[in-house]
């Protein structure tokens, strides 16, 4: 059954140096605030996965959490570069940042395998591409029935997976709803798992297209109201695309990036 | 043939694109300039495109245009929102969607497309985005089109990674790796239209946009461009298509 | 798009002799009435899926118009034997009939991989069983990165895939909620699909929990009243347990079911 | 030591199951006896018990007894319905499940379990309805248990059709075959409990239920059955286990 914790003693207990952690919300629900947790921790050595890496994951690049990326879309949606990551990447600092690539696709089916409890997923995908070439997560399989070659992508089993969501309840069944991306997934393929929301209330009432994970399957539960911000929680508030435009000019410059978290984050 | 009106580049390749798209048609829509044409489409002849955006949101109808793949009104205005699983797996890699619609930053004469990286991948000298849906879009949609804006920068005679893959090397390949859709049909660019030889597969100008010069595209083109025996004129833009793209507000302005 | 049909018109333009056909609904929303129309046509040489062969199963078998069964649990849930498919295979009566038998969880797999365009899916189980022995649609498969022996289960793509739904609006787009088992994954691995439902509505307003098959997913929608009957269908009637019991003793005997058929289907 | 109250065997039977059942386990519900059992032990010690059933409901709450795995009232009372592949791929495949409560039609003396036919596979004597959800019940559930009246027709030398794995051959077989669930540790029957042995894995008869004479038991199995040095009797039914049973009504009644 979920423990329900502070966002500070959640990071603290589930997450050391060295883990690979999953950060889900896919445009909506992003863990923001569990970002800037293991900011302030000073969490070091992160395998960090995520699907679309966008603001929080270029804020722990930039801060230097992030030894490996696993992704498969690192943009700033609409808007352009993440400017820490391309500096990471093309520049190692703060550090070198080690990619594991994939396309959306694949990435799902890794968590797909994950949540499973399978080595690995089927999918049509990969061949002919760069990314075939370059990941050590993508292997060729032969269907035993036709003979047709696929490509099989490993399991992702996070060591912790986190995300965002609206609502939990006291006993820490949690749900969510609107755009729930790979969420369900991330949670289940992780080894634990943190799950922020807005707010813990005494009865779950059903909304239509809500996802709910029983208390059972989620480690930890910890309320952060605005704990998406400046992703969005449909219900709650919108999404902060201001914002999201702000932090090209923020982000591009490595002492502007430094004194943003230093003001806002630490 | 003069327009009554002055219109951008941009502008001109955005119509361009909504043109080439029809109602009730699938659409697998990737951010940015698809999703403006698509938008547009849906504003002009094709109010009942269905938009599918990989965030999960089917058959959207937002009133403003999103800045991300998962804005709000997406999931508001859609006819149902599935899993990110189900996206790829259930709609589109069983070949249901009618039309994939994707940028680059780069492409090749064969339209392969790239949008990882320029320079090395172990070391690039520019680190992009990668590759998100665009791989099976390309692979697995019945029909893929493509808009990117033409240079030689990003028209080029070899890509440094193959993100997507359009045709690979000629005519085989595709079924050499065992995609199913038939692969780009189009590319739409600021300049004009390209379409893929039926034998070669190797992209040809066919279309040229109203006042641009061939030989424009030509020099815009990091190869040796193939031009159509008849290369014919792009529409000018009407008075609805320009009003409705100035009326496309952003969701993030 | 789907195209609103009656239920006559739709099994016979989209059903044929020796087709394989999906008849889905895991006790909610059985497709009955679906049935009993192949029953009527006198359809042959159907290769019936279905996860639980209950009553409709029953019936098409001992009306010959099945030849072969793919499926995982054949009885009559909390009563017992169905007598007809028992019948078939223990003495072929009234013909014989081929069964490509899987658990529950194998044959899930199947409709999975015919839902994804994939030909094989990957799961554990089968290994150890007889069921592993006897099924052509099993076979071992190795997993490429950790080496580990799982199996993979032949994707299964009906002809047609028939269910039942509680509404459909005008354009075709249906609406199902409460338990959906199978449906949605029946549907799309379908070559062709039919929705039979309670009832055509202008607009679906949102149920809590539905499932929706946008229009262009589906084939061929009709609307039968009661089209799930025994069966129930949340928030229009209920399961008729009654007559559940009741087929046991129909059912036993070949001459009282042919009778109940002649009274009742035909 | 005599009860009070008459009482069934089959209703000591499934006192005796409910019995094993603890608050906050995760059980997945096998129809029939393991249903009634496990809707019992919620009525008595273990209210927040959490039934999964293979139709995909999650902590359904049923005030009557489901006739089937489908039941209505298990929809309209459950924490979460999910689709089947759900139920079976997220759920059960990963090792999430307690208990996996199963029943059969025949059991060997490693706890293998048949429910598809007697007789021969492709000419059976007897149909029986097939696998179901037990043969990945009883592979990935954390522990298995098994309820079955115990005759020399269900407790056999040998199956003539394994369905379900116990421990195949012996103690080394779940490994064998990548099982991820240590597999049976208990069967209850109208007549006792038996559990594995920790080394062979072969059921020694453990428990007797009240009024049982262990040679009924002998003669009611279809091999030499091992019974336990320490042979304890199961607790009668109590007052309270009593009434909970019998006021458990069926949905079909």
């Amino acid at each position: 059954m979920a423990e329900v914790v502070s966002l500070q003693d959640g990071i603290r207990h589930l997450l050391k140096d060295g883990d690979s952690v999953a950060l889900e919300g896919f445009t909506h629900l992003i863990p923001m605030a569990a970002g800037h947790e293991i900011i302030r921790q000073r969490k070091r050595d992160l395998t960090l996965i995520r699907l679309t890496p966008d603001l929080i994951s270029d804020q722990l690049i930039g801060m230097g959490c992030v030894s490996k990326l696993v992704f498969s879309w690192g943009g700033n949606p609409g808007v352009g570069s993440l400017h820490r990551f391309r500096d990471a990447v093309e520049h190692s600092w703060p550090q070198p940042l080690v990619i594991d690539e994939h396309s959306h696709a694949g990435l799902t089916n890794r968590y797909v395998a994950g949540a499973s409890g399978l080595p690995f997923a089927v999918m049509r995908g990969y061949r002919g591409t760069g990314l075939d070439e370059f990941s050590t997560t993508v292997a060729p399989i032969i269907c035993p029935f036709t003979g047709e070659e696929l490509r099989a992508v490993a399991a992702v089993n996070p060591d912790l997976s986190v995300i965002h969501a609206q609502r939990a309840d006291r006993k820490g069944n949690v749900q969510l709803w609107g755009i729930t991306g790979i969420q369900k997934e991330a949670v289940l393929a992780g080894r634990k798992s943190l799950v922020t929301v807005e707010e813990i209330v005494d009865e779950l009432d059903p909304r239509h297209g809500d996802v709910i994970l029983p208390s059972w399957l989620v480690t930890a539960v910890a309320m952060v109201p605005g704990g998406s911000r400046p992703s969005y929680a449909a219900g709650y508030y919108q999404r902060d695309n201001d914002f999201y435009v702000a932090w090209d000019s923020i982000s591009r410059d490595r002492d502007t990036f430094l004194a943003w978290i230093d003001e806002n984050v630490l | 043939m003069e327009s009554s009106e002055t219109y951008t580049s941009d502008e001109m390749m955005s119509i361009a694109a909504a043109r080439q798209l029809r109602n009730n048609q699938i659409c697998f829509i990737g951010i940015g300039l698809p999703s403006k044409a698509a938008n547009l489409a849906r504003r002009l002849h094709a109010p009942d495109l269905i938009m599918i955006y990989e965030s999960g949101t089917i058959g959207a109808k937002p009133t403003r245009l999103p800045l991300s793949i998962g804005d709000g009104e997406l999931g508001e205005t859609a006819d149902a929102i599935v899993s990110v699983p189900e996206i790829f797996n259930y709609l589109l890699q069983p070949g249901r969607i009618d039309i994939g619609f994707l940028g680059a930053a780069q492409i090749d004469k064969f339209a392969n497309l790239n949008s990882t990286v320029i320079g090395d991948y172990r070391k690039p000298s520019v680190r992009l985005p990668g590759a998100g849906g665009a791989p099976e879009i390309a692979g697995a949609s019945k029909r893929v089109i493509v808009m990117l804006r033409q240079s030689t920068k990003s028209f080029v005679e070899k890509l440094p990674f193959i993100t997507s893959l359009g045709f690979g090397t000629g005519p085989h390949d595709r079924k050499k790796y065992g995609l199913t859709g038939s692969g780009p049909v189009m590319v739409i660019t600021d300049l004009g239209l390209l379409e893929p030889d039926p034998n070669t597969k190797e992209l040809v100008l066919t279309h040229l946009h109203p006042n641009i010069e061939v030989e424009k595209v030509i020099e815009s083109t990091g190869w040796t461009l193939k031009v159509a025996d008849e290369l014919r004129i792009t529409e000018l833009p009407s008075k609805a298509e320009l009003e409705a793209i100035r009326s496309l507000v952003s969701a993030g302005s």
